[in-house]
């Protein structure tokens, strides 16, 4: 059994395959799909819960999966330190399970949008940025209705004081400015990690910045820890 | 009586026989969460409008009247003024 | 039982049809089978007022690997690939129910295109309103664009293109088409023929309720609201996820002889379309089918239109296989029928047979008509009105203006505000993006190759003289594929048009599909599918004609494709044209309220000749930048590029005038075969010299650079200013922002 | 009490402090159409649950618990059981 990456697969996931090429051909990780059903992640290096719609997510984003047969094994894998990246979808799926604090609201004009945001990342170093340089800024499309961040004011301040603000949406040159925020994230937060920082959640998309072709290969300089966690787990 | 501050509970629901997505979706939720006495879910929306209105039946009236021209689509949605309060007091 | 007098007027069935199914029958239709033909001979599901027409539209070309006839069209893409798409219409229930409407269409088509066995890989729409400023059209709009992004966001295919107008004769009648591509290995292609005796009926997918009885009836009948109908359907996006992944799954084993999805009409059409395309017969249970609602009758269940349900056609000895794909999916499958050799469709309600007729006389025996065809006069009227009292831009400042307000309008804004409502970057496979090209290109995985597709037409020429703006509409959506670097392949349509039955609109449809045919033939390119909406007409007017028209292209290298990005210090080169004429064009309607005179004179030869010059350029890689002039002219045009560019120009070369050398015909004047291309300096003196060789004019118009546009004798804006108007022209009003209800 | 079936009613709001676009669209919208007394309007949702349950008092633990478990988020989210009824009659 490799220590590959596994991209968990919900019903309704629709990013599951833009997640596994990214990891796979983008930067050359093993992974595979892991079915929800599935009960055991301990050959896991990583584990990605990739974007979509997990079950219709018609009640809240995310309400549903968090009661997946996956979800117990992924919580153990947590909290025995194992790194975990929840991309868009994937980052309300922890936040309804608690494994990520606060919660994603709709965006504040109610509307879905698809675009591509520059985020800045200057929290402390996580599992998923240790190959970041503070304060880098990524271009990475965002595409969903409901991403707008929030947790209470202790909260929020508590994520601050302590570096788990992973990233902020900001404009091109790295300023984190009201105009930068595409949905309503409180304190412009784009993503954060757990206390221990080897959970994350990411509203927008690094797995679709792969390929110039597409519009820009950032997201591989995240998706690159990957490749360490393979490494080291050998 | 004068013009006082009131709160109206509209409950807009989807009309009998309009499929329901949502209520099937956490139906399935609830089901898997073990929930097995469970035979049916539906799931609308509620809006309170807190209001200007000279009283308990204006205020229903203003509710019934905007849940009709906004707040529901009679094609697929039914709705009813489920509560009216003078502000302050829970509904 | 009897049929009561007129009840066949109920199911939108007329005298004589009642009588003809009376004799054909050789006795009174029961009920059950009385709806049935209500729906099979509908409109929608007969063609009855076009299939005459239809047959004029080319369909072969060495490349179709499935032209009409099937759930959709299929080309060879090379690589061993096809290319499977098609357009569909969701008018009618979106003007009901907008969000729904519009989100069972995106529903409808992309099961369409995995019913034939491949991968959706994208979708567009094209649509139609009455203007913004009328509440209850805006209400339209937003939800119309909240269902279609609801949809096709929640199934992740990227909504990649599309075109929005807004018109008068929109009001009450919007248009709602979607179209879908999907890619399949050609050995993977299935076809919805069900053949083999003995073999099981299974149905799949979500369960059975009274959504849409009379759906395919509903659109046949001239006032929608007022007409009986049954519930409007509401879609499962999270349902219709499952089921294409199942059904991908089970199309890869070797036990599905066909598959058909349930649209229009239901059961009903599926299952008589499955066995007449296989010249078999039928027999289902309507009891076995499961239900969501207590209390439903058989003709119900015949009827019903409950969305993200499949039908297949199933070897005995794979039932089980297939049934433990499906639950997989957690979806269940239910075995209802079997093929018969009997020609025969035959309904069970348990014992009771409450159905029994040979199945092609729901479809070959459905009458056909061709009804009077007479152009209205006012019509003529408008196409011949004088157009020289219109005056020139003299007024020092009128050209500036004039510009600021076509890039403001609601038919010249950006529609950003729409494109970013869609995902379009899921699949990680669009390399040009809504926004970001004449046409949208997506790179094929485990392939170099890229497909290009468009979705055009120029509703207002349509209506001044279909024939020529159902050309225009070909052409056009060509040459947006032919400026990204594809070839055009083939064509989808869809013809949505007024109440046939009324001289006037018939002679816009026949009008409109000899237009189509003759483009098609000119340019090569095969009619692979469509779909036929008409009766978008109210008592107050009917739509514009509006014959949509997909084109789906190839690029032989994804990576060579063109944008509508130039880069500061590009030359600006004009590529074909002719003279420009105000006749029909989108300056003339929006700045002096005319919709008049004859849309522009179309060239096939030379339209081709200038979409291969530009296309081998970009082939070649001597060319990244190209982008058609459309509505708004070059004025318009250019300061598209620049937009897109953030990069400004400056335009000192002279350009054709119009024939009376009028300065707004020379930059808002309208005329087909024109690419703009821009590249550096020899790139562009290589392909001016290819276009002489060619015999094809091309005229050098400055270059770019700059925050500002300036143009020659017209005007000049800073980028800033055009930006401000083209972004502000969809954005959302306040109060009404994607919430149900306002119904004025 | 025997099993019987019944239906609970849940209503699930934003959270005081809990941004709520939906019902400022909505305020907008009324507003638009005129209504000019509206001061605030919140949006929430209902889920109507069809169960098996023992009597009126289980059947509203139970919703209160599926509501506690699934139906509502309490980082942004309150809830509270509107109604319990026996299925039949209209609640
Ligand atoms: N305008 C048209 N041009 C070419 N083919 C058409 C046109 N309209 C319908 N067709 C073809 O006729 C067939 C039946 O269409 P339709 O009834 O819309 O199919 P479905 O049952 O999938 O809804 C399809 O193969 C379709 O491509
Ligand atoms: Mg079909």
């Amino acid at each position: 059994m490799s220590n590959g990456i596994g991209v968990l697969s919900f019903p309704g996931s629709n990013g599951d395959t833009d997640a596994l090429h990214a990891l796979t051909d983008g930067v050359g990780a093993p992974a595979r799909v892991i079915d929800h059903r599935e009960t055991d992640l301990s050959g896991m290096a990583a584990v990605v819960l990739p974007g979509g719609f997990s079950y219709g997510d018609h009640l809240r984003c995310g309400a549903i999966a968090r009661f997946a047969p996956v979800m117990a094994p992924l919580r153990a894998f947590a909290a025995r330190g194992g790194p975990v990246l929840g991309i868009c979808n994937g980052f309300q799926i922890l936040a309804e399970a608690h494994l990520l604090p606060g919660a994603l609201l709709p965006n504040q004009t109610l509307r879905f949008h698809c675009f591509w945001t520059h985020v800045r990342f200057d929290g402390l170093p996580t599992a998923w940025t240790g190959a970041l340089a503070a304060g880098e800024v990524l271009r990475l499309p965002v595409a969903h209705g409901e991403g707008a961040y929030f947790a209470d004011d202790e909260t929020l301040d508590r994520l601050e004081s302590t570096g788990r603000i992973v990233a902020r949406y900001c404009d091109p040159s790295g300023a984190v400015a009201a105009a930068a925020n595409p949905n309503g994230s409180a304190r412009g937060i784009a993503a954060v990690a757990n206390e221990a920082g080897n959970v994350v959640g990411i509203m927008p998309h690094p797995e679709r910045a792969s390929d110039p072709l597409i519009g820009g290969a950032d997201g591989l300089r995240l998706l690159q820890s990957a490749l360490d966690f393979v490494h080291a787990a050998v | 009586m004068a013009e006082g501050r009131w709160m109206v509970e509209v409950i807009v629901m989807p009309k009998e026989g309009v499929n329901d997505p949502q209520g099937e979706a956490i139906r399935g939720g609830l089901r898997a969460l073990g929930y097995a006495g469970v035979r049916g879910v539906r799931a609308g929306k509620v809006i309170r409008v807190e209001l200007n209105a000279a009283g308990a039946d204006d205020a229903r009236a203003a509710g019934a009247e905007m849940a009709d021209r906004l707040l529901a689509n009679p094609v697929i949605e039914s709705f009813h003024v489920a509560a009216v309060a003078p502000v302050g007091v829970e509904a | 039982m009897a049929i009561a007098e007129g009840a066949w007027r109920e199911v939108a069935l007329s005298d004589d049809e009642f009588r003809r199914i009376v004799t054909l029958l050789g006795r009174d239709p029961s009920p059950v089978e009385l709806g049935m033909f209500g729906a099979m001979w509908s409109e929608h599901c007969g063609y009855k007022h076009s299939r005459p027409w239809l047959r004029l539209l080319p369909t072969d070309a060495p490349w179709v690997l499935e032209g009409p006839g099937e759930n959709a069209g299929a080309v060879d893409i090379g690589d061993g690939l096809a290319a499977v798409f098609k357009v569909e219409s969701h008018n009618h229930p979106s003007a009901v129910e907008p969000y729904q409407g519009a989100a069972t269409g995106v529903g409808g088509i992309v099961r369409d295109i995995f019913t034939m066995g491949a991968r959706p890989v994208a979708l567009l729409d094209a649509l139609r309103f009455g203007p913004l400023d009328e509440p209850r059209n805006r209400y339209l709009f937003e939800n119309v664009v909240g269902g279609i992004g609801g949809y096709g966001n929640c199934l992740g295919i990227p909504t990649v293109g599309g075109e929005v107008y807004f018109d008068p004769s929109f009001n009450g009648n919007p248009l709602v088409n979607a179209m879908c591509v999907g890619v399949a290995r050609h050995g993977d292609l299935m076809r919805a023929k069900a053949s083999g005796p003995g073999n099981d009926l299974v149905l799949i997918g979500a369960d059975t309720g009274r959504d849409g009885l009379h759906g395919a009836t509903f659109a046949s009948v001239d006032d929608p609201k007022a007409s009986h109908r049954g519930v409007i359907q509401v879609g499962n996006p999270f349902l219709e996820k499952l089921l294409l992944e199942a059904c991908l799954e089970l199309l890869r084993g070797d036990d599905i002889v066909a598959m058909q999805d349930l649209g229009a009409a239901g059961l009903t059409s599926s299952v008589v379309e499955c066995a007449s395309r296989g010249g078999v017969g039928a027999e289902i249970d309507v009891a076995l089918v499961p239900r969501r609602e207590t209390g439903m009758t058989a003709y119900e269940v015949m009827l019903s239109e409950s969305q993200e349900r499949m039908l297949l056609v199933v070897r005995p000895e794979g039932l089980a296989g297939v049934r433990a794909i499906v639950e997989r999916y957690g979806l269940h499958a239910s075995a209802i029928g079997r093929v018969t050799g009997d020609g025969l469709v035959r309904v069970r309600d348990g014992v009771e047979v409450v159905a029994e007729v040979p199945a092609m006389l729901f479809t070959d025996a459905c009458p056909t008509y061709q009804p009077e065809a007479r152009e209205d006069p006012g019509i003529v009227r408008r196409r011949t009105a004088p157009l020289d009292d219109i005056p020139d831009l003299t007024d020092g400042d009128a050209g500036r203006r004039v510009l600021l307000d076509l890039l403001g309008s609601p038919n010249g804004c950006s529609r950003r505000a729409i494109w970013e409502r869609y995902d379009h970057t899921i699949m990680t496979g669009t390399v040009v993006a809504p926004g970001a090209g004449d046409a949208a290109v997506l790179r094929l995985r485990g392939s170099a190759r890229g497909v290009a597709i468009a979705i055009d037409c120029n509703s207002r020429y349509c209506s001044l003289d279909p024939e020529l703006g159902a050309r225009h509409a070909v052409a056009e959506a060509a040459r947006n594929v032919s400026c990204v670097g594809g070839r055009p392949l083939a064509v989808t349509n869809c013809l949505n048009f007024g109440n046939p039955q009324r001289p006037a609109r018939a002679f816009q449809l026949r009008e409109a599909v000899r237009g189509l045919a003759a483009a098609c033939r000119g340019l090569d390119l095969p009619v692979v599918s469509g779909n036929v909406s008409l009766y978008n007409e109210t008592a107050a007017s009917a739509v514009m004609p509006t014959p949509t028209v997909g084109v789906v292209g190839v690029l032989d290298d994804a990576t060579r494709h063109a944008t509508m990005v130039w880069r500061s210090g590009d030359e600006i080169l004009l590529v074909g044209g002719d003279r420009p004429s105000l006749g029909a064009s989108e300056y003339l309607a929006r700045i002096h309220g005319r919709t008049e005179g004859s849309p522009p004179a179309l060239d096939l030869d030379r339209e081709a000749g200038v979409q291969r010059v530009v296309r081998d350029a970009i082939a070649a890689a001597a060319l990244r930048t190209a982008h058609d002039c459309a509505e708004g002219g070059l004025a318009v045009a250019l300061a598209e590029l620049a937009l897109a560019s953030g990069v400004g120009a400056t335009i000192d070369g002279e350009p054709p005038a119009g024939a009376t050398n009028r300065l707004d015909e020379r930059w808002f004047g309208e005329t087909p075969s024109r690419i703009l291309a821009a590249g550096d300096a020899s790139a562009i003196a290589g392909l001016a010299e290819r276009c002489r060789a060619e015999g094809i004019a091309a005229f050098r118009l400055g270059s770019a650079r700059g925050d500002r546009m300036a143009i020659n004798g017209l005007g000049e804006w800073d980028l800033d200013e055009l930006r401000a108007v083209h972004e502000r022209g969809l954005a959302p009003l306040e109060g009404v922002n994607g919430q149900p209800g306002v119904v004025p």
